[in-house]
């Protein structure tokens, strides 16, 4: 990511949005699992201790709790890393919280690799193809804090489980205050008509990178922010298939089961389109965070190899 | 005579509850009323018979499990339960969670019973558009959670028990637990965080049959000390003879009163209880009787 | 499944191959959970009782004793129900066994909506969306008993973590003896140049079932089984796009993360190809597993009508 | 003097066990030698300073319960473990699971110094291509297990205890755990099925410092009555300072003998160890000191 661009805290902006929400939604309560200075709802557990509950490193009971609660018609947000609040208590989720449809959303930090140094066991990178497995999940990726904040209260409005992925590390702004996120809308970040990149979370900062390499050689990238991965914007990635004729995902996850399977489904069923997917290939290990994505081949750079090499595709 | 136990005595019998918290303790001893015990331990005989009919006619299920938590579910839901079937979301009921959900049979003959569903519906149990599930479903009007994979139960119930204090009521959750399910660590996990949120509204019951899906719980994996096990996570144990209804009611009316801390029943009960052939038999945790049990099983409960 | 066909218990075969390989593989080892009559290693209990090892319902646990045993040498088949083998210890799978490759068999039974009357908690249908997200797992789903026993001797032979995954019904028979299963090379099961039908599992006897019903109406499909996921045939996958020119995927799974995710990435970034998938859209209840099969729109009609949609927009 | 007590010494300490696999009773009390324990005090002050070094060249990493863990592990690694630095998969060893893998820099120092590693390798902690990953990985000689995700630690371990009873090995396998850890059910699954399996070959070791990621055990989680619990799971527990030299030292021993079952030692410690304002300091579980936090720090391990 440019070096010069503003930098913000998704994990900040939630843990200052659900303060936001609390007067608004009084049966929102917060469970934690001894991260929450992490994830910032050590910012609710001291104002409003008693909607809050702790249950230190045991997430399957957390989830548990968060069903009986949502049940009992609260508004659980239960917060830990991503790892820890998808990957361990899954079945929790999938039984307790997915099948009966319940009012949980779990909003989950330090997810892929950007977690950098604590390594390979920290890094989530297959929450999505979890997240995304769970029939009726709404599962959300901003791209920015300003999108965290606002997707944050969406889910708070909605009804129905959501999974939130933010990051460790504070990424590149790429909204002011005056953008509008709609769930399950994707956003036309930047316009253009010789192929699109499609992308989500930090990715779309990086993606925006490369649109202005392929800027420089004359190829004027669509980049389009799919923040909704579950239901994703069908129509969006339909229109850039018939008005780009050749796709780029670029996903910080692995390439199972993320966002690169996803727009391959919608294309393959509807309209067959030359696509590229920049993921991660395996496990990474530890490592400053940007070094660990130039590595792993989720730089500007690499998103624009893939399009120049869709582009020659599409042209045949 | 047992319609004196219809939803409408059952809800006369549930009046509301003191504000302290301290649920019903007005209503203890209410099932010493004349002739109370015999009509429960005679409805026990009659739900013994729709079980098996539910699972026969279902083809599979699982019997072992569902004759040992009965009289536990009709001493709540005939007794100790603040409920009303007639309206199964009523915000100040009383819950029951059933975590070892692969016992709905015996739920099943209770809510219809009670009043929740029609007896008639049983027979509809496992086959497709069924409000039955195979494990029991919020689909059914009274199944307060979805249930089958193991050990999710008591943090559910936690959960209940939680938003109870959270919105200033005095309703009490129960959760049926099986003894094989305490093999799950979420068990565990649940029990530690229940007694540090110092949730003194809910009240566990163990149905301690001793056998699990293959074999006897000391062979597939061992639990004693289970009280002292417990004891040690900061719960009130109390133990009982699950089928001796007067005892189990004096111990559940026990366990609601003076509640500082969760409790934990002990039900020390038989997996099978009722058919011989079935009492303490592993083979029968989730298995039909065929034609000829059957017709043995219900000789034997007539 | 035509009801004429010879039918065999996948779970059996594997119980039965476990026997034969005892003497050959001294490191095996069994665990299980508590399901082990269910799963058929009530046979490898009793005979090898020192090889075998009950944990009960405590599947994290399980897993974690493998990968111990593993990493010690020894060659753990561990083995239960597909939604408590992947669902419930996904995280241990991911730390302890995928990260560090070690050489654990996952072998569990009873996935999918086959295992019909005990409800959705007990379907599982996003095992395969889980474990082909595991890097460097081998993801093996049998068409049949015999290609079951012999997907369960190369996983004692090869090195590395596995999962494979079993059906609690018994199903039809599609292969005899003569049958070689190589992992990761798919089986063209049946000739056709019309379009292709790429499936695995119980739903290979349902698309050839589907490929006669074709057959009728004159359109010669192509039926690949898919057996190995991970990893996947692809030069079979590419071969059916430029030869037959439309695709067919039908699977017993969430239409998330499974074989038409698979399918579709390796199309759209080698061969866009109209695509159609025939998965489970949702959650399924209790029921017959024939019924829930039809009801879910995995049977030969549903495969058929997909098939003729795709052969339509082939020819544009 | 400290280089009496590389690698080439260890492996002479460490002579092969008898076959009763009542491992080296014969060495009990080894650590008596005169002028031992102050060995091992000295070597303790200086591998403090490592672990800060570490952490500090880092700029990340968990000072915390690596200063607490300290003590624990040397009194594996120079006197009680079986191994040989120059083949960490020697299958002879007694194995050492660190499953509070976030205390790697505490692990990494002692085997540094065991001759596992080079000291100069600690400052590539964290850094990209070193070999040592911020949670404990396999990748690193004398490692293990991966690590990094809290409550699989005695599982992997149990997996090793029992491998060890399938190739007739007299191995020990000792697994260090943390208490904030213990709030995870796996850790009770994996007591309760150690004791079930009569692992006899497994010593856990919890790191008892009372304090877990944000706050104190007792704010998070309460855990106690600690040893209650570990003992109704089955468990022979022993408590001890988990600072204090001779006191870890002999109560090793007693784990070491004697054994029927497997055995917990609950080693009371002090979070931060060694440094004033890193004790009982939760701020410093997850956090690298700052240069001049850093300065200080060495100022009083000097
Ligand atoms: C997580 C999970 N693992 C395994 C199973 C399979 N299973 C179903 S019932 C059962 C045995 C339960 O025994 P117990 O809790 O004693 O039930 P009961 O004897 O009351 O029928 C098992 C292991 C499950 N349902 N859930
Ligand atoms: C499954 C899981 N949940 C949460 C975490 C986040 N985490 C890292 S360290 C820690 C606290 C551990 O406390 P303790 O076990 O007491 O370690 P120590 O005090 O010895 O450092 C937590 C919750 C984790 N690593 N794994
Ligand atoms: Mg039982
Ligand atoms: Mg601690």
């Amino acid at each position: 990511m440019a070096a010069t661009q503003a930098m913000a805290s998704t994990r900040e902006a939630y843990g200052r949005t659900l303060l936001d929400l609390a007067d608004k939604h009084p049966g929102i309560v917060v469970l934690g699992g001894d991260l929450n200075v992490s994830v910032f709802t050590h910012l609710w557990r001291d104002k409003y201790p008693e909607r809050f509950f702790d249950f230190g490193p045991a997430e399957q009971n957390m989830v548990g709790v968060a069903a009986g609660l949502a049940a009992s018609g609260k508004i659980p947000f239960v917060s830990t890393f991503a790892v820890f609040g998808v990957e361990r208590p899954f079945d929790q989720l999938r039984v307790l919280v997915s099948q009966p449809h319940l009012n949980v959303k779990l909003v989950c930090t330090h997810a892929g690799i950007l977690t950098g140094e604590d390594g390979m066991s920290a890094h989530g990178i297959e929450d999505l193809a979890l997240a995304c497995s769970l029939d009726g999940f709404h599962v959300v990726v901003p791209s920015d804090a300003e999108e965290a904040s606002q997707a944050v209260q969406a889910a708070a409005e909605a009804d129905g489980p959501f999974y939130i992925r933010l990051s460790r590390a504070a990424t590149p702004v790429v909204h002011d205050q005056s953008y509008r996120f709609t769930l399950g809308r994707s956003e036309t970040i930047k316009q253009g008509n010789d192929l699109t990149i499609i992308s989500a979370g930090a990715m779309v900062a990086v993606s925006l990178d490369a649109a202005d390499l392929l800027g420089q050689s004359g190829v004027i990238a669509r980049v389009v922010n799919m923040h909704t991965l579950k239901p994703a914007d069908e129509d969006a990635i339909l229109a850039a298939a018939r008005e780009t004729g050749a796709i780029v995902t670029a996903e910080e996850h692995y390439v199972h089961g993320g966002l690169g399977s996803i727009v391959a489904q919608v294309l393959g069923q509807h309209h067959p389109t030359p696509l590229e997917m920049v993921a991660l290939r395996g496990y990474t290990v530890s490592g400053p965070a940007e070094q660990l994505m130039v590595r792993s081949g989720l730089s500007a750079d690499s998103i624009k190899s893939a399009a120049l090499k869709a582009l020659k595709r599409k042209q045949g | 005579m047992l319609s004196s136990l219809q939803p409408a005595l059952v809800r006369e019998m549930t009046v509301p509850k003191t504000a302290n918290g301290n649920s019903s303790t007005n209503l203890n001893g209410a099932w010493k009323a004349p002739g109370r015990v015999q009509e429960l331990e005679a409805m026990a005989r009659e739900l013994r018979r729709d079980i098996l009919q539910t699972i026969f006619t279902a083809g599979s299920g699982h019997p072992g499990g569902s004759l040992s938590e009965l009289e536990i579910l009709i001493s709540l839901y005939f007794y100790a339960l603040r409920h009303d079937p007639a309206q199964p979301s009523w915000p100040d009921r009383d819950r029951l969670v059933l975590s070892k959900g692969h016992a709905s049979p015996g739920l099943y003959a209770v809510l219809a019973r009670a009043g929740y569903i029609a007896r008639d519906e049983l027979a509809t149990f496992r086959k497709l558009d069924s409000r039955l599930q195979g494990h029991a479903h919020p689909m059914t009007p009274g199944v307060e959670m979805n249930s089958g994979s193991l050990g999710m139960g008591l943090s559910f119930a936690l959960g209940c028990a939680l938003a109870a204090r959270l919105d200033a009521k005095d309703y009490l959750v129960y959760a049926i637990l099986g003894d094989g399910e305490c093999d799950e660590g979420e068990v565990w996990e649940a029990a530690m965080s229940a007694s540090h949120h110092k949730a003194s509204n809910l009240i566990a019951i163990v149905d301690r049959n001793r056998i699990q899906n293959d074999r006897f719980t000391d062979e597939v994996m061992s639990l004693e000390p289970l009280p002292l096990k417990w004891r040690s996570f900061g719960w009130r144990v109390l133990e009982v003879d699950g089928h001796d209804l007067p005892s189990l009611l004096s111990t559940i009316d026990k366990a609601r009163t003076r509640r500082t801390r969760p409790t934990v029943i002990i039900a020390h009960t038989v997996k099978g209880k009722g058919v011989t052939f079935m009492e303490n038999n592993p083979a029968f945790h989730g298995r039909s009787p065929n034609q000829e049990e059957f017709e043995q099983a219900m000789k034997e409960l007539a």
